[in-house]
């Protein structure tokens, strides 16, 4: 499927609230919706368009704002699409994947307990890799992995 | 019947005291040479060699089987300590030994340390009712085959007590597994052994291997022998049925919360048991200490043949149970009982009734010998 | 779902048989008495070629067939005498495991400098190596290294210079390069002439030459600096990037040349 | 009764906990819980240089390193716009295939041990130490290879590499049907593994299950096949599927697919011997090619900025369908690196393939999982 058909597609459903529909290599296209369109376009994608799997849930954090992208395959066309949609950083909710697709609950457990997405009316909202009670979201760039100091040292220690 | 190792173990004992008596005065030097003392420690040292031998023999049978096992899997087995790793063994004992013995903090104390004990003492009990060659033997009981059975069953019992004492859930799911599979393999063991008692006509180990003399019973009780094979297989939690340590699932089943000496005798038992199976399958089918009349009586009559062809024969079939081991995968519970339930116990009535085929078909006037039933 | 009804399998199933892995372990049995694949490591070495050839050939493996071991990352070999002290391996470093101390021999303003390497951090990536401009920093197929104490598994130069001399066998798998690279370029109108890129260069490659003072014009201020520029000697250079990090008005920029 | 299966027990495999609650032998609910091996690999993946990257993807999977090396590099060219010269692509096929091959072995050996075999699994363990020599002769370590940058391979095949990788693939062939009379031949092999863990295709996908565990439900998804990357497009080989899916299928599934393998990486061997070439582009960004430059600060040193961009890659690692999504903003490390474990997917569905079965069972269903727990924590 070529992105201005999957553009043409999505228009009529989500009007507005589709952003863009861009080229992405291998893959019929990225698109970028508004988050209050989440899940009747994750519907839509599954059950009109077919991309039945889910593989990939992942969040990006970009300081003011944060990504949330999906990445579903379609084994009629055989190829993948990726979904992505943008939250404020002070209030990081989204509508979750999991009753569309069911292979979405461990990957938004995931991008929960990494980049702090909440996604509202998931089954099973828990930590998966982090301990529970852990209090920090690792992938925000806000969490340094060790002072910005020691790079200096060591840059300078000719 | 007085066995030859007792009166070894007698002649010994008569020495020693002999000499240790003539450096002291009358009355001592008399009680020493009493018959009571001199029996005595006939019997101490009848027990020592008995436990000695048998404990060598089961080291040796561990060794031999991690070499077998070994080559089976292309590799070696144990190759430093000793030559050939022969003393390897000794030396995980060892180290075993000068473990910590230590216990869960929420077990049952009494069970905990009983079970291990009474497991290996139970076991080590057989030898001295096993014959190893016609007169040497611990006690020549007419009912040794039964007691032996009798004594080989006790063992679900305290391996059950010491899974579920030592409070821990995979030890008790082992030990209960464990029991179901003993009880259900013990009724098979029994029957095929019956079959045996038909054809031999007694209870006596020193008997039935005596009737073997013409024709091993493995020609006429192949049914029956695979029946007992089976059910020591199963006896002996070995691979494909050793689902009560299944460490895949389980952990190390009954005995995961052992270590150190406790699971030294786990560990030991278990191979007195291999050994004593091996055994038994020997003395009722395979002709114990006897050789057929074609091999060359120079090979048979040197000193101590009897025991030299006892334990070849010992060692082969357990070889044969290493190869099973090496080759094959577990079964599970519900199979393995339905195994032994719906498969093992048909074919052991099958074999009693082979046997008594065997049995009538002796008495025809061909073989001119009048139908016997306990001699 | 295990409530699903057990459907008929295509595959055909051996029927109440256990012959064949049986019979194969068997085979399998008899032939581990020629040579069974376990190496006696410590007294037999797979390092050793005729030993791996004397293997293939009982065995019928194609175990070690050519040189297997002669391409192993191990421990480091440093030739300390044409380090250049550039302190590229420990730039590449992703574990961070290479420190650079001083070492005898170099003059007491500019002390030369060469890796120390903390074995309990490496992961023999190779990247050092890879790295090192002058060749001096190779890995060995060396790889017994187990060691009692921690503080001993850091390794000075002194003790790779070691490894070095005992010429231990050397990895001879090289990178391959990029053929074109990168050169130092100055954003000359910020350059202030301070001489701290030559001073720094490992390999001396930078000269500082003169230029034009240009004529005020009236009312202009002329920016206070010394009058010269850096030019690089591109052949020399082994981009290391030292003056790149010493020069404190960031004027010096990887970049190609046109 | 809930009983905690790991993290120290030898069904896992490594270290995850699985909850089991069973009703006598029968499980009623089961919860994977995973973690203890996380170790932020995306995290420091963000503080590393692009090629730097690479000895962390060997780490991520223990067993299948150079698959994870392809997944992670082929991301990450895409976003530096990157092209590879074609005898890297065919080196890069040849170790995907031998690094499927390893795997493969190495989860036969694993499985068959959970089932109470010991043999195969030092028949196994002594197999994949023929690949293992291979991967070492060019790539110089055993396991964690570090063979692949960011426009290409470290360094070309070794001389006479190809034939010595022919002798290795003569020698495995057989030992394949070994495998088969040990496993296939043994009646206790089927009456433990048929109808185990069962899923349908349909389960599988809303699953998100992927690889050999979806190919033996029976559909023939390969992304090999479907998305061809490398040089897939160019190789004959067949998808190998079964029916059932349950372990067997799963087991027949893995075993033609080692099979496979052994013909495609012939294919490639053919044609690495007819063609040489350069294995790395040329036209690398500075701090691509090796040396590294010192770095700063994310640019801080960089007066040319590299065009940005973002790379997705999808492999069919020997586990299932892996995938890699880079996003580069132009600096000398990858702004957020995000990886996608197939084993991370299987697992997820491990309750509506557990439930219903016994305690004895699991160990037989998970290992047909074929878990890596390096990958799924990441």
């Amino acid at each position: 499927m070529k992105p201005e058909e999957l553009k043409d597609n999505l228009a009529e459903l989500l009007g507005p609230r589709l952003l863009a529909v861009e080229p992405f290599a291998g893959m019929a296209g990225r698109v970028r919706f508004e988050r209050t369109a989440a899940l009747e376009l994750f519907r839509h994608v599954r059950e009109v368009l077919g991309y039945r799997h889910l593989s990939m849930v992942g969040g990006i954090d970009w300081v003011d704002h944060r990504e949330v992208f999906y990445v579903a395959w379609s084994d009629e066309r055989k190829e993948y699409v990726l979904l992505s949609t943008d939250v404020p950083a002070d209030d990081p909710h989204l509508e979750s994947a999991a009753p569309v697709w069911t292979a979405a609950v461990w990957h938004e457990r995931e991008a929960f307990e990494l980049v702090g997405i909440l996604f509202d009316h998931h089954p099973d909202l828990r930590r998966l890799l982090t301990p529970e009670g852990y209090a920090f979201h690792p992938l925000l760039r806000s969490f340094k992995l060790h002072e910005p100091e020691d790079l200096e040292v060591k840059t300078r220690n000719v | 019947m007085a066995t030859t190792l007792y009166s070894v173990s007698d002649a010994i004992s008569s020495l020693l005291l002999g000499a240790v008596g003539s450096i002291f005065p009358e009355p001592v030097h008399g009680w020493l040479t009493s018959t009571d003392v001199v029996t005595g420690l006939a019997v101490l040292i009848f027990c020592a060699i008995l436990l000695v031998a048998s404990m060598i023999n089961t080291i040796m049978l561990i060794w031999f089987e991690r070499k077998l096992l070994g080559r089976f899997m292309d590799r070696r087995g144990a190759m430093h300590v000793g030559y050939a790793g022969l003393l390897q063994n000794f030396a995980d004992g060892l180290k075993l030994f000068r473990k910590n013995t230590f216990m869960p903090r929420e077990a049952d104390r009494l069970g905990y340390f009983t079970g291990p004990t009474a497991y290996m003492v139970t076991s080590m009990i057989l030898f001295g009712i096993l014959p190893v060659s016609s007169g040497w033997n611990g006690g020549s009981l007419p009912l040794s085959l039964l007691l032996a059975l009798a004594v080989f069953s006790f063992a679900p019992l305290f391996i059950f007590v010491s899974a579920w004492s030592s409070n821990n859930k995979y030890s008790l799911l082992g030990g209960m597994r464990s029991a179901a599979q003993m009880i259900a393999y013990e009724v098979p063991i029994l029957l095929a052994v019956v079959a045996v008692v038909i054809l031999a006509g007694s209870f006596d180990l020193n008997t039935i291997v005596l009737e073997q003399q013409n024709y091993w019973f493995w020609g006429p009780l192949v049914v029956a022998l695979f029946v007992f094979f089976v059910g020591m297989l199963a006896e002996m939690e070995r691979i494909p049925f050793d689902l009560p340590e299944a460490e895949a699932e389980l952990v190390e089943g009954w005995n995961t919360e052992y270590g150190g000496m406790l699971f030294a005798f786990f560990m030991l038992a278990d191979y007195v048991r291999a050994l004593i199976g091996s055994l038994l399958v020997v003395l009722l089918f395979l002709g114990g200490w006897t050789m057929p009349s074609y091999v060359p009586t120079a090979l048979t009559s040197f000193p101590l043949a009897g025991i030299f062809w006892f334990m070849l024969k010992t060692y082969a079939v357990f070889a044969i149970f290493v190869w099973i081991r090496a080759s094959l995968p577990r079964v599970r519970t519900d199979q393995l009982l339905r195994i032994g339930w719906m498969r093992m116990i048909p074919l052991a009535l099958l074999s009693i009734v082979l046997a008594g085929l065997v049995v009538l078909a002796r008495c025809l006037p061909v073989f001119g010998c009048v139908p016997t039933l306990g001699g | 779902m295990a409530a699903s009804k057990p459907e008929k399998r295509p595959e055909e199933r051996p029927t109440g048989l256990v012959w064949k892995p049986l019979t194969t372990a068997a085979r399998q049995f008899a032939k581990s008495f020629v040579r069974p694949s376990t190496i006696l490591y410590p007294y037999e070495r797979l390092e050793d070629p005729k030993f791996r050839e004397k293997v293939a050939v009982e065995s019928g493996r194609p175990i070690g067939v050519g040189e297997i071991w002669d391409n192993y990352r191990g421990v480091h070999a440093l030739n300390i005498a044409t380090c250049i002290s550039c302190n590229l391996c420990a730039f590449s470093c992703p574990d961070l495991c290479i420190d650079m101390v001083t070492v005898p021999g170099g003059d007491p303003k500019h002390p030369k400098k060469c890796p120390q390497i903390d074995y309990g951090k490496c992961s023999y990536c190779g990247f050092c190596s890879d790295a090192c401009p002058e060749g001096c920093l190779t890995m060995t197929t060396h790889y017994e290294l187990s060691t009692p104490k921690r503080s001993e598994m850091v390794y000075s130069p002194q003790r790779l210079f070691e490894n070095y001399q005992h010429k231990l066998p050397m990895n001879p798998i090289r990178l391959a390069r990029p053929a074109n690279e990168d050169a130092i370029l100055l954003d000359a109108p910020l350059c202030i002439g301070c001489n701290a890129c030559a001073r720094d260069c490992p390999t001396n490659c930078i000269t500082m030459l003169d230029v034009a003072k240009p004529t005020a014009k009236p009312g202009e201020k002329l920016p206070r600096r010394i009058w010269k520029e850096p030019v690089v000697n591109d052949s020399d250079c082994v981009r290391c990037g030292t003056c790149i990090s010493v020069c404190p008005k960031e004027c010096l920029f990887w970049g190609t040349h046109k | 009764m809930w009983v905690n299966m790991g993290p120290q027990h030898p069904m896992t495999h490594g270290l995850w906990n699985l909850k089991v609650r069973i009703d006598g032998e029968i499980i009623v609910d089961a919860d994977p819980e995973m973690g203890y091996l996380h170790r932020g690999i995306e995290k420091i993946s963000e503080d590393r240089h692009y090629n730097e990257v690479v000895t962390l993807m060997d780490r991520t999977c223990y067993v299948a390193g150079l698959s994870w090396e392809t997944l992670y590099i082929t991301a990450a060219e895409a976003a530096l716009h990157i092209e590879v010269p074609e005898r890297a692509r065919w080196i890069r096929m040849l170790t995907d295939e031998l690094q499927r091959i390893g795997s493969h072995v190495m989860w036969y050996a694993a499985f068959v041990q959970d089932i109470g075999l010991m043999t195969p699994f030092l028949y196994g363990m002594r197999d994949r130490d023929l690949i293992l020599d291979l991967f070492q002769s060019f790539t110089g370590a055993r396991m964690t290879y570090e063979y692949n940058r960011v426009g290409g391979v470290r360094n070309d095949l070794p001389n006479g590499f190809t034939d010595r990788a022919r002798k290795v693939m003569d020698w495995l062939m057989p030992r394949f049907d070994e495998y088969d009379a040990l496993c296939l031949g043994s009646d206790i092999f089927h009456r433990r593994c048929d109808d185990l863990g069962r899923l349908s295709a349909t389960e599988c996908i809303d699953l998100g299950i992927t690889g050999p565990m979806l190919r033996s439900a029976g559909l023939a998804r390969d992304l090999r096949k479907d998305r061809p990357y490398h040089r897939y497009d160019q190789v004959d080989f067949d998808v190998a599927t079964a029916t059932a899916g349950d372990v067997t299928a799963r087991y027949l599934v893995r075993m033609e697919e080692l099979r496979q393998s052994v013909r495609i990486v012939r294919q490639c061997l053919d044609w690495l011997d007819k063609h040489p070439g350069s294995v790395l582009a040329q036209e690398l960004p500075r701090w691509l090619g090796a040396p590294y430059a010192p770095v700063g600060a994310e640019g801080y040193l960089l007066k040319r900025r590299y065009p940005s961009g973002t790379g997705f890659s999808a492999v069919e690692e020997p586990h299932g369908e892996a995938q890699a999504y880079v996003v580069n903003t132009g600096g000398e490390h990858p702004y957020r690196v995000k990886f996608r474990s197939p084993v991370f997917a299987n697992m997820s569905g491990a309750k509506s393939y557990l439930v219903g079965y016994h305690v004895a069972d699991i160990p037989p269903i998970m290992g047909s999982v074929d878990i890596c727990v390096g990958e799924v924590d990441r």
